[in-house]
Order: C-alpha cells, then structure tokens, then sequence
C-alpha cells in the first residue's frame, strides 16, 4: 500500500475530492499547512510599514490507497488540481508498511 | 464667549463660581421656556448620540454575518460611509432636505450657511437638529454595505455613500420631514422615525445594489440552488444587533424632536415590537427550517423595529406588538424568497429595511389609534402610506440604480474573482483583518 | 395629536415653526414643574437605554467566559430572555409587580391596562416607569443563563426565562418596591436599585440551576477536582464588564426615579465601588493564584458594582469603598468555594450576583449613614435586611428550584453528552457560531 | 433622607404618589433655576457616562492593534487604570486638581472632602462635578497602555497609572481648569475640552514609556528598518474607534459643564472633525501606501477627535473642518516618523493624541472666531497656547520619564525575552486570552 | 525504525496519550486534520439555507517508535481509540530511514 | 528521494527557512502540530482553578529533496534548530516513492 500525499491549492480542494470519490477512493485525511516555494510569497502593508509573508496557503491531501490504484488516484489529483498556475503543488509518495482500522482492527487492504 | 475662551472649561478659578455659564445666568433667573428648550436641545443630542452608535451595530452585524477574510473590508465601508455621508450631508445634503426650495428639493442652504437657518428648528438650534439628521442620514446610507459584502470594490462603495448621503436621502427627506410634497397631502403621509424615509431607502439602494453586482462566487450551486455561506462571527452579529436596539432608543423618542414625556410611549412601543419580532422570526425559521436560527432570530429584532419605526408615535402597545410581530415573519420569509431568486443578500438588508420598511410605513395606515384603518377611521391615511412607499421606492430604485450603473460603466463595482475568492482585505486595503493567529487557512476547508 | 400624525416628525414645512409640540407649547408658557416632569421622564428613560445596554455586557460576559463551540447558544440566550422577559413582563410581570393587589402580590393591571395605570408614577409617565422596571426584569432574567452555560437545551432556558421574568421576579419586586410587604415593616427593607430584588433573584435562580443542571463533562477530574475550562474570549468578557459598568451608571442613578442633582452622588458610589472591586479582587486572586486573573478580576468590578447596588442611596463614600472592596474578596472564595463544591458556574454568576447582592443588602444595615448599625443607629435596619435578604433567598431558591425541577421532568433541562462534546450551536441551532475561518479543530487539543 | 432609606426607590405603596422625591416637592412648585440645575447635573452625569464608556473603545483599540497572544493583558491593563485611576484622583488627584491651593497644584481636599467641596461647583454638585472629572483622568491614563502594549510587565504599568492619575495629570489640570497659573495668563489659555490637558498629558507619557522600553523584538529588521507587526483583529480596532466617537460627544459637549444649549454646536464642530480626520487620514496612506489602511483611518478619525477637542467650543465648522483634516494628515506621518526614528508605538497613541493634542491646541490660536489669527485677532492666543502645549509638554516628559525610570530602576519596566515571545497573556496571567479553540499555534506561521 | 501515524476522533485524543505512555512512549506530535470517510459529514442550516459539512474533524498522531515497539504501539492505540462507532480512524505505519534529536544531534533508537 | 520531517520550535522557524534556502532548497511545506515529550507541558491557572497544558506548540516542516541532498539538509536544520533547550524536536526521514509537480506533471528530481 502506498500513502500518497498531495500539496494543493485551498480552493482547489472540492474538485479533488470529487476527482477522488471519482477515482474510487473512499476515504482520505485533508490538513492546513503553508508552503514555501516558486511562487514566492507577497508583501502586505499595515499602518505604512510592509512586510513579508514568506508563506502560502496550502491544503495538505493524504490517502492511503492499495499499489494498483496508485497511478489512478496520483493522474487524478494532478489533473483536477492543476490550475496551470505557478504554486499548483507537489504530489509524492510513501510505502505504507501497515493499515489498520481502529473500529474493527481490520488490517490491510480490508481497512482501506 | 470671550469669556469662556480664556477659561478653558468654564472655571476662572478654583472655588469662584462658574463664570459665563448658564450657571450664571440663573442667578438671574432663568425661564422655564428656557429650561425647556435646553432640555430639549440636550435631549436630541443624547438621542443624536445613540443614533450614531448604531454604526457600531451596524458594523458588527455585517461583519459577523460575512467571511472573515473580508472583515476588514466591511468595517471599513461602516466607517467611511458615516464620515464621507457626514462631509456630504453638510455641504449639500442639509440644504437639499431643509433648506428653502420647492415641493421637490431644497435649493438653498449649503455648507450650513448660518443665514439661511438662523431662527433654528423650534426650539431646536440648528446644530442641534443637524447633529440628529446627520446620524440618520448615515443610518440610510449604511444599511446598503451588508447587502452589498464581500464582492463590492471599495473606492466604488465609497462614491456610492457620497451620493445616498448627499443627493437621494435627502430629497426624500425633503418630500416628507422637509415639508415637500408627501407631507403635503390632504391626508399628509405619516412616518414618524423613518420606516420608509430612512430605512426603506437604504433597503432599496441595497437591492439594487445586489441585484447590479449578482451573488457572491459559491452563493449558488451548480444546479442554481442558493447555498448558505455562514457568517464568521454570531457574537459579533449578536452584539451588533443589540448596539441597535439601544441605538434605536435614540431613533425613535428623538424624533419627537424635544423633551416630551410621549417619548416613553415610543420607547415601549419600540421594545415591544423588538420583543414581539424577535419572538415571531425564532417561531418562523425553528418551524419552516427545524431550529431556532440566531442570525434570523437577531434579524427578527431589527425587522421588528423597522416595522414599528414609522408608527411608533401612533400605535398603542398592541399595534406595537402587531407591528414587530408580523415583521418578524415577514423578515423570514423575504430573506428566504430574495434567496431564491438569486438576490445575494448577505446579511438581509433587503428584507429588514426595505421590506419591513414598507410593512411599517402601512401599518401606520392599518393601527394608527387616530387615522387607522383598523380604528374605524378610513383607508385615506392607508392610501398616502402607500402613495408615499411607491413614490420613495421608486424614487431610490431608479436613482440607486442609475447611480450603480454609473459607477459600474466607469470605475466599475464588482472586484475581480481571485480577490474576491483572496478575500477583500489584504487585496483591498493591505492586511488581512485578523493576525496570522486567528485567521485558520485561509478558510480553505468546507467551503 | 391628529397633528403630529400629519406632519411626519413635527416638521409641517420649512422653516415654519414646529407645531403642536412642547415646543410650541412653550411659547404660550410652559411651568418649571413641567419642565422638571419632562426631565424627569427624559432622564429615566436614558437611563433605562443603559440598562438595556447591559444586555449586551451579560451577553458579552458570558460568551466569554465559556467556549468558542457555544458562543451561539449564549447570544441567543441572552437575546431571547431580553424578548421573551419583555413580553411576559408587559402581560403579567407588571402587573403581578406594580398592580393594586395585596401584601403579596399585584392582580390587577394586564397587559398594561391604560384604566389601572392611569395616573402614573410621580412624574413619571407609566409608559415611561414601565421601560424602566421592564429593563431590570430583563437584567434578572439574564443572570442566569451564564451559570446554566454549555449544557442546558435552548427551549428549556426559554421557558425558565419566561417565568422568572413573567412570575418570581415581579412577585419580589411586589414586596419591596411595589409597596408590599417587606416595604411595610417599621423599619421598612432598603435595596435602593436592587442588590437583593434584582441580582440576589437572579443568582439565587442561577444556583439553582447550576444544582440541578450538574457540572459540565470534563469540570471535574476523575479525583472530584475541580479543572479549569478556560472560556474562549477574554477581550469579549472584558468588554462586557465595561458595558455592565457603562450601564449601571443608568440602573443606580436611575433608580432614583427622578432627575435630582443626588444622582451625581449615587453615581460616584457606583464607580468607587466597583474600582474597589476591581482591585481587591485582583489583589485576593494574586495572592491566592499567585497571578492576577483577569477574568477573576472582571468578576471584581461587577461583584463591587452588585455590592453597592442596594447602598448606593445611603452610603458615603467610604461607605461604598468598603461595600465593593468587601465585595472584590468576597467574589474570589464564592467563586472557589462553588467550584470546589461541584456547583458549576461557568461565568461566576451566583458569586457576583448572588453572594455580593446579599452583602450588599447587609452592607446597607451597617454602613447607611443614617440607620446603620456602624453609624450608630442600631441594628434595626440590619435586622430588617436580613429578613428581606432571607424571605427573597428563600422564595427564590424555592420557585425557581420547582420551576427546573417541573421542566427537567416535562421537556427536559439538559442536552445530550454528545450534543455538550460537540458544542451546542450546530446542534441546537443549525451552525457553529464561528465561521470555518476562525474555529479551530472543535477546540480538540489541549482539553 | 430617613424617608428614602425607607422606601426603597422612592415607591412607599403601590399607587400613591412617590413620597420625598422632587416630584413630591414640585406640587409646592419648583423654580425654573432649580430645574436647571438638575437638567445641569444629569447631562453631566450622562456626558460623564459617555466618557467613561470611552474606556471600553480604548481597550478595544488597543487589543485589535496588537498580537492575540495579549489580548488579556492588553485588556486588564485597561480595566486596572480604570480602577486604580477611579481611587487615586479620589484620594489625592481632585484635590491637587480642583483643591485650594497655589497656582501650581491643590493643597487641600483629599478624601473628597465634604466640608473643602462643601459650594459644589456652579450648578454641578460636587460629587457631579468629580465624576467628569475622574472620567477625564482614567482617559488620560489609558492612553499610554496603547503605546507600551506587548513588553510591559503589568505590576510596573499599574504603578505607572496610579501615579499619572493621581499626580501628573491633576497637576496639569490644576494649572488650567484649576485656576492655575496658566488660566491666569494675560490670554489665558484655551483648551476647551482637553486636546494637551488630557490628551498631549497620555501623549506625552506614552512618548516616554515608549522610549524608555525600547521596541518590541522583530519590530526592526537586522538593517534597523521597521517591520509591521500587524494587529490581530480589526474589528476590535474599528468598533473601538466608533465607541470612541460616541464617548467623544459626552467628551466635548459635556466639557461646557452646563446644559446649554449651544452644545449642539460643539457636538457638530465635534463630529465634523472626526469624518473631516478620517478621510484626509484614509488619502494620505492611500496616496503615500497604495492603499486605504484600515487602523490608520481608524487613526484618522481619533486625530480628527483629539484636533478639535482643544477647540471645539470655539471654532465654527470651517475651523473644525481644518483642525480635524489637518490632524488626519497629521497622523499618517507622525506615526510613520515614529516608526522610522526607533519609537515603537503599537497603536499609535503618541502621534494621535500626543502630536494631534499639540496641533488642536495651537488650532485654536489660529482658528478661534474671537481670537484666532486668521481671524485677525493677533497672535496673543497663539502664544498662550505655544506656552501651555509647551510647559505641559515639558512637565509631562519629565515627571513621566522620572517615573518610568524609577519604576525600571526598581521593580522593572519591561518583561523578559522568553515572555515576550511566548505572550505575556499566559505568564503575567495564567491563561491565554483566547481559548485554543480560538487561537492558531501561537501565531508562529508568517511571523 | 516505524512512523506510526493514526487518525482519530479529536475526545479520544486524552485516552490516546495515556495509553502511548503507558506503552512507553516518550514522545509524539499531533495535529488538527479533517477526515473524509465512510462517517460522511453533515448539513448544517444556516439562515434557512442547508450545506454540507463533508469533513469531520480528527486528530493525527504521529509517533516514531523503534522496529520492537511497533506492534505494542498499533495495539494501544488501536484498543485506546476505539468507540466502535463509524468513523474511529486509521493507523499506518512508513519505514523511517534516520531519525535525529535536534537538541543533541543524537540518531536513530538513542533519538527518540 | 527522501521526506524529510522536522519537528521544530516555532520561534526557530524563520532561522530554518534561511538555512534550508541556503542548502539549496526550493519548496518546503510546513504546518502547526503540538508536541509532546521530554520537554513537559505546564500548568496554567485561570479563575483560581489549574488545569495542565500537555502539549507544546511545534511546527513541522516537510522538505522532498534528492538522495544526495539529504545529508546536508538535515544537518542544516539540525543546526538552524538547534537552541540546546529540551524540546528542540526530532528531524526524521522516509522515502519517497515518486513526486509530481502539479502545475507540470513533472516527475521524479524535475519536479523538486
Ligand atoms: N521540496 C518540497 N518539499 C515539500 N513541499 C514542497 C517542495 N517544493 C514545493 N513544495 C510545496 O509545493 C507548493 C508549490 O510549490 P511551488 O514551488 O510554489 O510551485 P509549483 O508547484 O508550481 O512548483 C509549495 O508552496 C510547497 O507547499
Ligand atoms: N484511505 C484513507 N486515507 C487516509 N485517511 C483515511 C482513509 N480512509 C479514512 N481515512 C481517515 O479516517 C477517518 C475515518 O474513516 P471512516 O471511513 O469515516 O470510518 P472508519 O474509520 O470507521 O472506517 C476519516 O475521517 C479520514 O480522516
Ligand atoms: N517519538 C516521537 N515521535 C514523534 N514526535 C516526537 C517523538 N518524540 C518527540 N517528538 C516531538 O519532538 C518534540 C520535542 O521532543 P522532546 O522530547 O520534548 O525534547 P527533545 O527534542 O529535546 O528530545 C516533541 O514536542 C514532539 O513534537
């Protein structure tokens, strides 16, 4: 099994998720997080000084999936996350040694 | 006076007795018409003040009502619609309401000119009597930047506010508390604090206003169907709606326009229908809806007392009650209606100042003890409050409308999508109106 | 009267006089006694707008001092048992409070009866008395929903909140200020604005329900100690006490009835005592907690406030220095005693109001400058206020403990544990209180 | 009085007349010069009212300018200079005030002594009198948290303020409003309602304060340039800014210390100003930063504020139009001077009250309609009023430095790094201001 | 060595914890997410509009554990979460190749 | 390619970004989580009663970088991290199977 975790834009978070249930993923895990990168951040102003803002909003998108979905599930997000804008995000991809789910103690594919 | 200028707040020295003050004057002997007349000057000041408080109010509802992201941006409009409709009402809009002209408009009487208004209002001084229609000329062009949130580019809101607090409040003022033609009427029309002359032009501006922007990105689903986008903050909405009900206080019993003892009859009317609006917008939306709404249920108390604006020198305790109650329910089911039909309101101006406004102005015509249709008296004071609701209606809708298709075709209302999707603040005005440790991700999830 | 209705806001054209108002009457001349009549009304009613306005502080207090997942729940509290108090208080409170009757209670006068009420209040016009006894209804009705936080179910609060406002509250005044029996004893009970009437009814109702109710999960460890849940808003419930404090300069003052140059001093009664509070209640949580709690100290200012409420007519200076500063000490050990006891209150409600307005009803038999024991006159007046303090306690804890006891088994007084875990607003409303953007993770960690 | 005690508030039975009220009193007829005098000392105790609430739009200001992390503190500090500043100029700070005494300072009268106030001031009663009075002090006194906002350790601040309350400021006031030397001058000074007594006096002290601490850490770049360090909530900042307008209308009329009619004129002088402010403040920052700050138009309407208060009893419109449009441009560069030079100023206190006092003074030196300049009066006003702004300017910066360096000297003026980082809400408390429900990861992100 | 990652409901967090430190963990982070899943989400009303909440609110756990003390660390979290109700949450494990202490600069088992 | 995780101080944050830029590193992610560890929570009073604040604010930062970077990185956090305080945190690798850069749909080192 493989955890594939996903860096995208916060208004682009309801087309993944519909991507996914699309692509047959039935449970995922979102967070908040901000991100440095190439699209750089920009400079505010407050009461005449500026400063910086170094970091971007960003929502962090992790599922766990079976081996043979992964490449469906990674073409979905990169599809249905792209804005073709810079900043779009990174998507990767981590071996999972185990799943559990909590409810039953199901392990492996069966607690996806 | 040269006397007061060389002792600072009226003391010449320590223990001597006031000098140059009425103080003063009274060892003299004052006279009760004297007496009165400061009181009644005083009074409308204090009045004037809770009048102004309500920018407080307004200010809270609107932001609780929207998106924290576009905070700053409401506060913002709140503040600079009372001062620029505070500079406009003084250089123009003063003279347009009250000054001489003819039925239609004031044509003299700019910048306060002390000469045309030296003899006062009644007892009134001008000063006075402008402090307390300056704060009602900021109410009207108030009521419209909720209506109006999270989408309306800021230096377009602010030419809009000039021109309500300038030019087209004060000529419906002129109409009626002016003495222009409405008040002129065999049977004169009659709206005591403004249910249709303040509020119900300040919901009109607001729909057209709506109507001219379109909704909100995300009001509405793909299959057209309106989608709640909650407000960020009910405490600020609730606080807001409170503020107005002191303020209202001021609106009300100050309209008398001196120091009566009626002015406790208004104010019962006022909060019973306060009370009675509340009340009937919670049973309508926990009814039609399934639970007790708070933002309906604080619309509720403004709706109530709109509606018993108009009438509230009037009706008895009972119009008061009927008044506020059926406005209560009247506020729900508008909010519902201009919801569906793809008017983005955020905050339900609409509803709570035009369409209360106008329920308000009839129930006047309905409840009036003396005049009222329900009272035996006839449907002719019914007939002008509904003269006098068509003729203001349309009066702002065209001349609202006219003014945002102006602004429109030039520096152009609506923001662009990414900054409305942004948020307002920091694309606007250059911050974000919450610090990085109140503000969660950009508001990103479920939404 | 016809007139006014004719002429909007009194304007019949421009730059003609003001007809048919005080104004117009003056010129014919008005007396002193009528100008003192129409003060008298004005300052009572600005003084009931501040008592009006502390709805806002009890809303603000309480929101608070509790949690972000119920701060809805809480507005819409204080907002309902405003609505609700003043119809119920219109219908029969009035009358059961101020209405001919017997010893014990009003039973006549309804809805506001114009026949029974027509002569007035001194100067005061009923309408205009009515605005300030409804103001104090609201204001004991209110005190409770902050020690019945987080927990209760939104109806049940309803009703409580009627019949407190409708029923025990009026019947308490009937006995005091509404010439009953407690106001008949030689030496007759004094509570000047209403330490015992008004804030003892509401803490001991607020103790009440707190019992019956039972702590919230997670007040107490699994070793019966009490835990700290922090409320989620200080700046809110900072701001709420100088409300409260802004308002009761209208509830002391005011209670003088009329516009007498002594409310000066009432009113410097009122800020040196709640100073006081503030500060020893400060210095008494310092020295025990080893900082110095804001929210304690908030509770300081208003314990001081309660505990010069009854004085404030009687007591010099010092007098009232000693009733707030008593008070500032005596709010920290109720607050830590209730909390040790498993009584849980979330916003310290039956210390403020409950413990202070007991010592402020005492407080009035030993330091009145003239009857209190300290000042030599003898325990008379002490004696006479520990009756009124007992009878009213025990009354109060008997109706309103029957009356949670009566919902608790017909509606039900508490909500669900999982409705109380996940926050009060989205079940019992429809929507959190704050928006996605400000709420972070339903509060999850550190709990 | 024995009467009163008696009947509670004033009801002896349900349905006779009050009983030894002035009600009572007026059937024997009262005097049109005793009404005065009770209109006089009600709308001072209001327009004292009003001041105080301005205590609630201080703490409001301050809070939202600041980071959440001290909230609470920010808060408290504002409710203890209240409290502390209630006691101290009861106890000490009248009578160096309003005492008999010398031309420098009052000698007598501590304790609010009865028998050295025994005359009441004009028509004011003296505890009237003291209430304004006192309100006026905690105004000055609360000025400064804004400006030493997120670094002071609060036992040092609430030393600070016991002592501006009860010395420094009253010392001021003694020299003006007191009768002092400066009231005694040839032309004497003018400051109507307090643009340097009270105003430039927090200005002056904040200056102090915030020198001797030194900027908060990451307020200055490593190449010493100034960062901005924004406010965590907006809203806070602006309903501050409104409530203060509002208190400013008790502020500045009530500085007439009687009900005269021409009250209504300052109040228009006032609020001509503050819009006046807030526009001109709103273009600078647009012209100079790209767009319409928020907190620095918020800025703009207190500098329009304080630039009239000086001379708002004095100036007609076009004089109050300019001093508050002078002020709002004012305000945008001086608080960008502080900022360049090294003088960190969260809020900016200093530039508002402290430069805008200094600039309303002078105004009234060129703008009064009977002595100003440019009203070819001369320059001896102008002069008068370049000593007081320049001896109370003086007086302040080195009593209040002497004071700040003594308390660094002794208990320490500035809390410790690790503090500072973390909040001072949580270690000089005991409890975040905010519920971790409410406050995002210690606003570590972006910072 | 494991990263032991799990999501669970946000009031089991409490029991959670004193069950890792019973297990002998010394040290986890956690984080605020939200979960899409089988739970669903709800609707909430809103001034008589409805819309869907579809993300509930968890907590992540994430401990990084020795290879021996994986098992015991899965059961215990398992077993300490469980309400068996829908939505309990999930437990994955990933291989961690190195694992430093910052304060030390120590690696691997000594690190945790 | 590795994932690097880096739990950190948040007031150590800034020092962090400017050493990894220095390192080379184009893109990082962070987040806020809490922590807990050796490091202990504290008490806190509020209205004269206690309660225990068990977890410490931390943020975590995620950097995807190449093999041959990896060892630089770390140290370079290591150091940036680094207060000599207990509660620095704990820097922690895993590998990472592919990486997509949105925007592009490059793959693997390209899409760092
Ligand atoms: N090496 C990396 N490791 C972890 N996250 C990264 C990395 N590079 C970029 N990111 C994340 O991806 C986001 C987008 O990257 P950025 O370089 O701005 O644009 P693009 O995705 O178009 O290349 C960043 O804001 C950051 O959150
Ligand atoms: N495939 C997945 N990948 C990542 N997180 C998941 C996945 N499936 C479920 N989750 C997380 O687990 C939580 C619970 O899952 P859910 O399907 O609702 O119930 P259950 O745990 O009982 O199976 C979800 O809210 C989500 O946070
Ligand atoms: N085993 C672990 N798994 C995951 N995170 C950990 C682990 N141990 C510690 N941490 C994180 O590192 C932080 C610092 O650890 P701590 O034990 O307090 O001090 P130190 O870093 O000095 O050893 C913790 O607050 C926690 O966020």
């Amino acid at each position: 099994m493989q955890l594939i975790t996903a860096i995208i834009k916060p208004h682009m978070l309801d087309d993944v998720k519909d991507a996914l249930r699309a692509a047959g993923v039935q449970g995922l895990t979102i967070s908040e997080v901000k991100g440095f990168g190439r699209q750089g951040g920009h400079t505010e102003t407050y009461r005449g000084a500026e400063y910086k803002i170094d970091f971007v909003p960003k929502v962090k998108v992790e599922v766990v999936v079976d081996e043979g979905a992964v490449d469906g599930v990674v073409t979905a997000i990169t599809e249905a996350a792209r804005t073709e804008k810079i900043g779009d995000g990174k998507i990767w991809t981590t071996t999972v040694g185990s799943l559990v789910r909590i409810r039953t103690g199901e392990r492996g594919a069966d607690a996806v | 006076m040269r006397q007061r200028l060389l002792t600072g707040a009226g003391l010449v020295g320590v223990f001597t007795l006031l000098s140059a003050t009425p103080a003063l004057a009274q060892d003299e002997g004052v006279t009760a018409d004297a007496v009165q007349a400061a009181l009644d000057n005083i009074w409308i000041l204090i009045a004037a003040t809770l009048v102004i408080f309500m920018q407080a109010g307004f200010a809270l509802v609107e932001a609780g009502l929207t998106r924290a992201k576009n905070v700053a941006n409401i506060m913002m409009k709140n503040l600079m619609d009372f001062a620029a409709g505070v500079l406009a009402f003084a250089a123009v809009g003063f003279a347009f309401a009250y000054g001489p002209g003819n039925d239609f408009i004031g044509t003299e009487g700019f910048f306060l000119s002390s000469s045309t208004f030296s003899e006062g209002f009644g007892t009134l001084t001008t000063p006075t009597f402008f402090i307390f229609q300056v704060a009602f000329a900021a109410t009207a062009a108030t009521i419209v930047s909720g209506a109006m949130a999270e989408r309306t580019k800021f230096k377009s809101y602010f030419i809009y506010s000039i021109v309500l607090s300038g030019v087209i409040y004060p000529i419906v003022v002129h109409w009626t508390w002016g003495g222009g033609w409405l008040s002129q009427l065999d049977t004169p029309f009659h709206d005591f604090a403004g249910s249709t002359i303040v509020h119900s032009v300040g919901g009109w501006a607001a729909l057209m206003g709506a109507i001219i922007l379109g909704p909100r990105i995300g009001k509405y689903g793909e299959d057209g169907k309106p989608r709640a986008i909650p407000g960020h903050s009910i405490p600020f909405a609730l606080v807001g709606v409170f503020i107005l009900l002191v303020g209202w206080f001021g609106f009300n019993p100050g309209s008398q326009l001196a120091a009566d003892p009626v002015v406790g009859q208004i104010a019962v009317a006022t909060v019973i229908a306060a009370a009675a609006g509340a009340v009937t917008a919670m049973a309508t939306i926990w009814i039609r809806g399934g639970k007790p709404d708070v933002a309906m249920t604080g619309n509720g108390v403004l709706a109530g007392l709109v509606g018993v604006t108009a009438g509230c020198g009037v009706l008895d305790n009972w119009g008061a009650l009927i008044a506020g109650a059926v406005a209560g329910v009247l506020v729900v089911f508008a909010v519902l209606f201009f919801d569906r039909v793809g008017v983005d309101d955020p905050v339900g101006a609409i509803s709570v100042h035009g369409v209360c406004g106008v329920w308000g102005t009839l129930a006047v015509g309905l409840f009036a003890t003396d005049g009222g249709l329900l009272y035996g008296d006839g449907a002719d004071q019914l007939i002008t409050q509904l003269i006098g609701v068509v003729a203001v209606g349309a009066f702002t809708l065209v001349t609202a409308g006219a003014l945002f298709m102006a602004i429109k075709a030039t520096v152009g209302l609506r923001v662009s999508a990414e900054e409305e999707i942004e948020g307002l603040d920091v694309l606007e005005h250059g911050t974000a109106g919450y610090g990085p440790d109140m503000l969660v991700g950009a508001g990103a999830v479920g939404r």
